[in-house]
């Protein structure tokens, strides 16, 4: 693991943060929140430069640059969303959190999750969180700007839960250090990126009709389980001519530029041919929670009984009038 | 600049070359950091509508670490889990609202003090 | 058979180099008697049964709410055919014991041996002679209760005679049971009937505090005598007197005891005895033990008399006569009753002296003419001792009967100074006479009272038993005392200036007072039993020269003869005896049984005579009123003054601790009671707080370790989150250090 | 004798609970009456076609197997001894019964249905021939006790019926321990699960003496403080001073029997060698609580606590005849089981009416009651006296024997030197000492109808005459006396009937305790326990049906 990090550094680094997030929670004396704040940076600066310098030192195949200011940014807003006192900047710097790790979801060639994120999280789920915080929090009133109530204005146990988090992700980190150098390589990364495109044959038609390698008559060829008659790694494509029974094939020169299987393909294929089962529940899932939020959420109205008659006889004349 | 266009690239075209184990562990170390950080937020915010927020902190997390393992590998596995990943949340997120709420009638305080029913 | 045991125990008299008698000894009656014993017609069982009847019907009336004398002519009745049944028991008796048999009581086998003890009877002459006096009695003294007791008919009436009933059942069980444990059965029984009766006025605090303190004072006896019981059967391995005095072990003991060879007989052996003595201690009120009879006055009058003098008090007399063979075969029993019983007789007659209440003072008379009774005993004589109980049983009931009469008709009053001339009042002559009877037989004046006879004999075996002459002396100065007290008695109460207080019973002060003489019934009685003392001094001339009068006759026949060798001897050189003289030889029993030079029994006569006399007299002069009332002597001319008064004061505070009892009973209550008291209430603390202190610690344990854990379910929704990812990094810890090593290794 | 006697003896109270339980209000006490009464047939039954003559057979025997492979079977069978203890039980029922008509007020079905619950547990154990329905029944009588106490009881019920629960269960834990170990042992000798007490008593003996030990010990630490023993005892006067009349007598009459019973049945049979070694531990422990709480006693202001503590000092005779383990002793003891249930039960009843019209067990409040309740104090004394240990009552012949085992028990102090059928555990000491209790018995007792009947009037202030009570006893309460008094009456004139009914039994059980002793070599004992069992199966088999 020394050539990710040293150990000693990394305690070192846990045990900064450490100090830093109890100091900067929220207490009595604001003033302390600064140093504590200060000491944790000074920990999430110590840990990028130590990842950086022992990766160019040792001569491995750094990540992209801007990984730094992204990891940096999440760390940063994600320590002052657990730090702030008032519930709604929590909130939004937990929205700019979002966004840190979606720079990096970027860097990791995961574009569509990253802009999913930001439409689901940012935009739908932190907004009701906000919603819920303004509906919940009682409007400050102005002789009262400064105040918050001590429900968030004082952190509670904040040394031991820092010992145990940061104490865990030393272990974590230490086990991940040691473990991930041997983890296995990706197999025929090439044969990986495309052969997906053997059970696109649709997709990989309409590539060759649009490159106009295709004349009249003439269709990709599939074999008899249904997948395109492609051969990914010689990169020829067999195409047959349905009216008069012949076939030619195309070679590695003439295969198209477009003809790459995307990241949405493969993701789309995954997800859809993969993991139905999980799409269902997942929708199931949705679904429930839809109906235990309304569920919870709504407030009983008490009706007298004679209002509760005319409401059920309303109901049955509209029923018995849809009838009708 | 041009690293950033050529990531770019990477994220756009096809895949050069698998993202080496040591760039992931960089990956790893901000995620579980990001984890850690959701904990401690969890354990010592008395906010329950915080301590909802540090959940889906540590949510985040979780994906950032599938994203990378998955890019590692080369798999789509990585980005599907983040989606249903992306489902739970919203569903915690839409039970938990409702339950704050319904808490926040029935005691006028958003503290999860205020709830010790089971104080032995 | 006769044969063996005689030429064994010639041997040991020549041995011991004593006369050998003519007619067998006791061992060889034991034996005889004991390998022949017939079983007897049933309706010897109507002696037990018609008491039983009696109390069975008292309370029938008592459930039917009957309120004539009928309870008391039922009881009259059942004792008295009793009586008759026990007349016939006598005349059929022809000399060898039997046995009658109602039903099995206990019995359980082990093995081949089995212990028994069944609900039969065991007739001979002992059982007869005791029978005799108590159903006799027991009728004259119901019949006396019928008068007396008849201010509360109804219930209460039913209770008494219920009770009655039941106690002459129980004597009868004692006396006439076949085994150790139905004499026990008897034993507590007349322990319950006189805790009964005591407590017959249950309202008086007193009375109850007397019934408890006798019933638990006879239970500490009671004790001994069971634990003897028990040691009896684990000894020798039976319970009845028929099996238990042919066993050839006790036979074997007696011989070695005989040649005063002690070290023969086990340890064990020699126990047994003892503690049938603090049995018959217990019951028969002897020293350590007597401090219940004096309270038990607390009870109705005929209840003292017949209970509390004649009758149950005599048992432990009877359990010693009774069982004479195992008290044989100590070493050391015999002479510790002989010297109890002195102390007893001592003790009593000085407390006697100083008491003012006319019943206590006949009670302490019968503390210490038991006294004589056990000296007796322990000097060998049974059949001295068996005499006295009869004589004393008349006259004491006697006295007491009489008191009754004065308690019953000057409305409770028992204090001496408070009565006077009670003679000479209208209708209170009869009282007067036989009072003055019971008085001289107690005194003993000589040849004319029964009482001088039986306690001579006794007396007499003193002196002649070696080693005993200093029992003698004391018994002799105790006579001198008796004879004082009895009389002050007479002289304080019946003669004299003519005066009556009423006492605490009398309740209508609006008319003066008048006291109601006794009725007929109650003087019939007392008219019968001082005939009855008087015609007893016959019994003490019926065969005579064979045994000592008819009592050493009905005493020699049964197993609790015994004639001490020294007796023998000295009863022979009395009479001469010529071919006793050639075996006597020149080994001297003429050095004891002399008082003065003079025979024993003969300077028993004079001595005892003259000392009796001569305490008369002296009471006469201090108690005595003017005239020839006071034989001259006296100076009384009013109920509360005498020449006493004046006397008293020079001895100090000794008359005053001898009116006190000496203390004994606050001595016992403050090294015993006190004590026990004490230690009960600790016990109590102890088992409050140290052993339920204990359990309950032990209880608590849990609910402490709870209490510690409790804070642990703080109930907040982040403080099981905080323990349960502390868990986790714990757990993540430990597994990772053992991977670590694991890499290491 | 057939075994539907014994099973009906279990049903008809089941049965009768169900109905009293779905019964009105105030028919309960009718219901609940019948119903025992109804057990009185099949127990007239049982007492009649018992042959006396083999009492140590167990007649009537049945048994259903439940888990073969465990062994488990719920078999039932009665010797003499346990019949005569059934007979009492089956006496007892209708008897609290009747004395509970006007103390229960308030929700009396659900206490007459849990008392005729505890009739159906109590007589399941003594019937129990199999370890399993013996253990489970004798748990199974905590419960319903525990709720007549916890629903019923006076002042301080709470803490009187969570003592006794915990306490008595606690020590039944650690003797079902001991018992699972025996038959874990007697598995491992025979190569089969069995649960057969007959087949147990006849194995188990062969365990080494320091195994024997601790079972000993497992097996006393229930029935000690079921007894209870001395250092045990402490639950037992809360637990009777609080519970209701009715639970008194049955605690009085039955439950506490269960202890000895158990030890007669359990501990004697199963470790002869070492409760033949530390007999005189238990013979001390008997006699310290005989006097020790005989002391107690005397100190005592509430009346119910000291008859409480008064069953603790009797007790201790019954433990010492047992600790003599010999015929005696044993026979001794046994009767005390009997006896000492009429007479202790009969002072609770009578403390339970005195209760019922004044409200208080104080003596220093209430006395001399003899002059209002004469018919009262009539039992009041005979039951004092019985207690005590009157000759001609009941409680004379079992304290005789008892006392008598503990001198037998040193074979030494006979003349003959009888060999050690007598017993060589205890001595004449544990006789003296032991005796010094019969003193100490009738001084507290006296003392106690000394006050409460005797001497010038005491009633509380408030007290006015109860409204639906007479002064006296009512003819309902008399009749519930009298067969006690009858019993006892009987028990003390013709102890003979009992002791011949008991004899088989108890003669096989001291037999089988001390062949160890005389046998020196252990494969001997082992023959000899096999014998044992095959003259105990026999007649077994041929009695079973």
């Amino acid at each position: 693991m020394d050539t990710i990090i040293s150990p000693i550094a990394l305690y070192l680094i846990c045990v900064l943060g450490a100090i830093g997030i109890a100091v900067a929670l929220p207490r009595r004396n604001k003033a302390l929140e600064i140093t504590g704040g200060l000491v944790f940076a000074a920990a999430i600066g110590l840990a990028v430069l130590v990842l950086g310098l022992n990766a160019t030192e040792s001569g491995q195949p750094l990540p992209n640059y801007f990984f730094y200011p992204f990891a940096i940014l999440a760390l940063g807003a994600s320590a002052r969303m657990i730090t702030h006192p008032r519930p709604v900047y929590s909130a939004l710097y937990f929205i700019l959190t979002i966004i840190a790790s979606c720079g990096m979801y970027l860097l990791l060639s995961a574009e569509f999750m990253a802009f999913a994120l930001v439409i689901i999280y940012a935009g739908a789920i932190l907004i009701t969180y906000l919603f819920v915080i303004m509906l919940a929090t009682q409007a400050p009133s102005s002789a009262s700007e400064q105040f918050i109530d001590e429900t968030d204005s004082i952190a509670r146990e904040p040394v031991i839960s820092c010992v145990i988090g940061f104490v865990l992700l030393a272990i974590l980190t230490t086990a991940m250090f040691r473990g991930v150098s041997d983890l296995p390589a990706a197999s025929h990364p090439e044969l990986a990126q495309d052969s997906v495109l053997l059970n696109l044959p649709a997709k990989v038609e309409r590539i060759l009709d649009r490159a106009g390698q295709l004349e009249e008559g003439e269709r990709l060829l599939r074999n008899d389980d249904g997948t395109a008659a492609i051969d990914i790694v010689n990169r020829t494509i067999t195409i047959e001519n349905s009216d008069l029974h012949t076939t030619r094939t195309l070679g590695p020169d003439q295969w198209p530029d477009k003809l790459v299987a995307g990241n949405l393909d493969r993701l789309g294929y995954n997800l859809m041919h993969d993991h139905p089962m999980t799409i269902e529940i997942a929708g199931i899932i949705l679904l429930m929670a839809m109906l235990g939020a309304v569920v919870l959420a709504r407030k009983h109205i008490e009706l007298e009984e004679d209002l509760k008659a005319t409401q059920a006889r309303k109901l049955g004349e509209s029923m018995s009038g849809g009838n009708a | 600049m041009d690293h950033l266009l050529h990531s770019t690239q990477l994220a756009q075209l096809a895949f050069p070359e698998a993202v080496p184990a040591v760039t992931m562990a960089h990956y790893l170390f901000v995620s579980a950091a990001m984890f850690v950080m959701g904990l401690i937020g969890f354990l010592t915010r008395r906010n329950m509508i915080v301590m909802f927020l540090c959940t889906e902190l540590m949510f985040q997390a979780a994906g950032l670490a599938l994203i990378a393992f998955g890019r590692h590998h080369l798999g789509a596995d990585g980005q599907t889990f983040v989606i249903f990943v992306l489902c739970v949340a919203a569903a915690e997120a839409a039970m938990a609202l409702a339950l704050v709420v319904l808490l926040f009638r029935h005691k006028e305080t958003l503290s999860a003090q205020a709830w010790k029913e089971l104080n032995g | 058979m006769i044969n063996t045991t005689f030429l064994t125990n010639t041997l040991a008299m020549l041995q011991d180099g004593h006369a050998v008698d003519t007619h067998a000894p006791a061992v060889s009656h034991a034996v005889s008697q004991a390998s022949e014993v017939g079983t007897g017609p049933k309706w010897i069982l109507l002696i037990i049964g018609l008491p039983m009847l009696t109390t069975l019907l008292c309370g029938l009336y008592a459930m039917l709410g009957n309120k004539t004398k009928l309870p008391a002519w039922t009881t009259v009745a059942g004792a008295g055919i009793a009586f008759i049944a026990t007349l016939v028991m006598y005349m059929s008796f022809d000399g060898t014991p039997y046995t009658v048999h109602a039903f099995d009581w206990i019995q359980i086998h082990f093995g081949e041996k089995s212990m028994v003890a069944n609900f039969s009877f065991y007739i001979d002459t002992l059982t007869i002679y005791w029978m005799l006096f108590v159903t006799g009695l027991a009728t004259l003294i119901a019949l006396y209760a019928s008068e007396y007791m008849s201010h509360d008919l109804g219930t209460s009436y039913c209770r008494f005679f219920g009770a009655f009933g039941l106690f002459v059942f129980s004597m009868a069980c004692l006396v006439m049971g076949d085994n150790l444990l139905m004499l026990y059965l008897g034993w507590e029984g007349v322990g319950l009937c006189s805790y009964l009766l005591i407590g017959y006025f249950y309202k008086k605090p007193e009375a109850v505090a007397a019934a408890k303190k006798a019933f638990i004072v006879n239970r500490i006896g009671d004790l001994g005598l069971a634990l003897g019981v028990y040691l009896t059967f684990v000894h020798f391995g039976t319970l009845e007197y028929a099996v238990l005095f042919s066993d050839p072990t006790l036979l074997g003991y007696i011989e070695s005891a005989k040649v005063g060879n002690f070290e023969a007989i086990p340890a064990i052996a020699q126990w047994i005895p003892l503690l049938f003595m603090v049995g018959a201690f217990g019951k028969s009120a002897q020293f350590p033990l007597y401090v219940w009879l004096p309270d038990a006055m607390e009870g109705p009058t005929p209840v003292s008399a017949l209970i509390h003098a004649a009758t149950m008090v005599t048992a432990g007399v009877y359990l010693i006569a009774r069982t004479y063979p195992v008290f044989l075969t100590s070493e050391h029993a015999l002479p510790i009753v002989a010297w109890v019983g002195t102390i007893t007789a001592l003790l009593s007659a000085t407390i006697a002296m100083a008491q003012f209440d006319i019943k206590r003072i006949m009670a302490y008379s019968t503390v210490s003419q038991l006294g004589y009774m056990f000296a007796g005993l322990g000097l060998l004589t049974t059949t001295g001792a068996a005499f006295h109980v009869l004589t004393h049983a008349f006259f004491k009931a006697l006295l007491f009967l009489a008191c009754g009469a004065v308690m019953h008709g000057f409305a409770g009053q028992l204090d001496l100074r408070k009565l006077s001339g009670v003679a000479w009042m209208k209708g209170w002559g009869i009282v007067g006479v036989t009072m003055l009877v019971g008085c001289m037989n107690l005194a003993g004046l000589p040849y004319i009272t029964s009482g001088f006879y039986s306690k001579d004999m006794i007396l007499a075996e003193a002196f002649i038993t070696p080693g005993y002459a200093m029992i003698g002396w004391i018994l002799v100065f105790t006579a001198i005392l008796t004879a004082y007290y009895t009389f002050r008695v007479y002289f304080r109460v019946f003669v004299g200036p003519e005066h009556a207080e009423p006492g605490d019973e009398h309740h209508d002060d609006d008319h003066e007072f008048h006291p109601h003489p006794p009725g007929w019934a109650i003087n019939t009685v007392l008219i019968t039993l001082a005939c009855a003392s008087m015609l007893a001094i016959s019994l003490a001339y019926i065969d005579k020269a064979e045994h000592h009068g008819w009592a050493g006759s009905m005493i020699s026949q049964s197993t609790a003869s015994f004639h001490s060798p020294y007796a023998e001897a000295a009863h022979h050189a009395h009479i001469e005896h010529t071919e006793m003289h050639a075996v006597d030889g020149p080994v001297g029993h003429a050095a004891p049984g002399t008082v003065f030079g003079m025979d024993a029994h003969t300077g028993m006569i004079i001595v005892s005579g003259l000392g009796a006399i001569f305490g008369v007299l002296v009471a006469a002069f201090f108690h005595g009123p003017k005239g020839w009332q006071g034989l001259f002597l006296g100076g009384r001319t009013e109920a509360a003054k005498c020449r006493m008064d004046s006397v008293a004061k020079r001895f100090g505070p000794i008359p005053k601790m001898a009116e006190n009892k000496w203390y004994v009973d606050e001595i016992y209550m403050a090294i015993l009671v006190t004590p026990l008291r004490i230690i009960s209430h600790i016990f109590h603390w102890i088992d409050k707080l140290l052993i339920d202190g204990l359990v309950n610690l032990f209880g608590f344990l849990p609910r402490l370790l709870a209490w510690i854990l409790k804070p642990s379910q703080s109930g907040v929704l982040q403080g099981y989150a905080v323990s349960m990812a502390g868990g986790v990094t714990i757990l993540l810890l430990v597994v990772f250090v053992i991977i670590l090593q694991g890499g290491a290794a | 004798m057939s075994p539907i006697w014994t099973l009906l003896l279990i049903a008809i109270p089941l049965i009768g609970a169900l109905l009293v339980a779905f019964d009105s209000e105030e028919g309960a006490y009718v219901s609940a009456m019948r119903t025992m009464l109804f057990t009185l047939i099949p127990g007239a039954f049982m007492l009649w076609n018992f042959d006396f003559s083999q009492g140590a057979v167990h007649q009537g025997a049945a048994s259903i197997n439940w888990i073969s492979d465990l062994g488990l079977k719920l078999s039932i069978g009665t010797d003499a001894i346990s019949l005569l203890l059934i007979i009492l039980t089956v006496l007892l029922g209708p008897i609290v019964i009747a004395a509970s008509k006007t103390a229960i007020k308030e929700d009396r079905r659900k206490y007459y249905a849990w008392l005729l619950v505890l009739q159906a547990a109590m007589v399941g154990v003594f019937a129990a021939r199999d370890l399993m329905l013996f253990y489970i029944c004798f748990e199974f009588t905590l419960l319903p006790m525990f709720i007549l106490i916890r629903c019923y009881g006076s002042t301080n019920r709470v803490a009187a019926s969570t003592k006794f629960f915990l306490y008595t269960f606690t020590g039944s834990m650690m003797t079902l321990a001991g018992l699972i170990y025996v038959v874990y042992f007697v598995a491992q000798q025979t190569g089969m699960w069995t649960l057969d007490i007959t087949t147990l008593t006849a194995i188990a003996p062969r365990m080494p003496v320091e195994h024997q030990a601790w079972v000993l010990f497992a097996m006393l630490a229930g029935f000690a403080v079921k007894v209870p023993l001395f250092p045990f005892h402490t639950w037992l006067p809360l637990a009777h001073t609080e519970a209701p009349t009715a639970g008194s007598v049955i605690l009085a009459g039955v439950l506490l029997k269960l202890g000895t019973y158990g030890i007669l049945r359990f501990a004697i049979p199963i470790t002869p060698d070492a409760f033949i070694q530390y007999a005189p531990f238990i013979g001390v422990l008997s006699v310290i609580g005989i006097i020790y709480a005989g002391l107690i006693c005397w100190v005592q202001e509430d009346i119910k606590k000291l008859v409480a503590y008064s069953s603790v000092s009797h007790l201790g005779f019954c433990v010492l005849g047992l600790a003599a383990l010999n015929v005696s002793g044993l026979s001794g003891s046994v009767l005390y089981m009997l006896s000492h249930g009429l007479s202790t039960g009969g002072l609770f009843l009578m403390i339970g009416f005195m209760y019922e019209r004044y409200h208080t067990r104080d003596m220093r409040v209430v006395g001399g009651l003899a002059s209002k309740m004469p018919v009262w104090t009539f039992f009041m004394v005979f039951f004092t006296m019985a207690s005590v240990g009157l000759p001609g009552l009941n409680g004379f012949p079992s304290e005789v024997l008892c006392l008598i085992a503990a001198f037998q028990s040193d074979a030494s102090w006979s003349a003959a030197h009888e060999a050690g059928a007598w017993g060589t555990t205890l001595g004449p000491w544990f006789a003296v000492f032991a005796g010094t209790g019969m003193v100490i018995a009738a001084m507290y007792l006296l003392i106690m109808v000394g006050k409460i009947c005797f001497g010038p009037l005491r009633e509380p202030e408030d007290h006015h005459d109860h409204e639906e009570l007479p002064t006296d006893l009512s003819r309902r309460e008399i009749w519930t006396l009298i067969p006690l008094a009858v019993a006892c009456l009987v028990f003390g004139l013709k102890p003979v009937y009992l002791l011949d009914a008991i004899s088989d039994p108890i003669n096989q059980t001291v037999a089988a305790a001390t062949s160890g002793q005389q046998l020196q070599h252990p494969e001997h004992h082992q023959d000899h326990a096999l014998i044992e069992t095959h003259s105990v199966n026999n007649p077994m088999t041929e009695a079973t049906p």
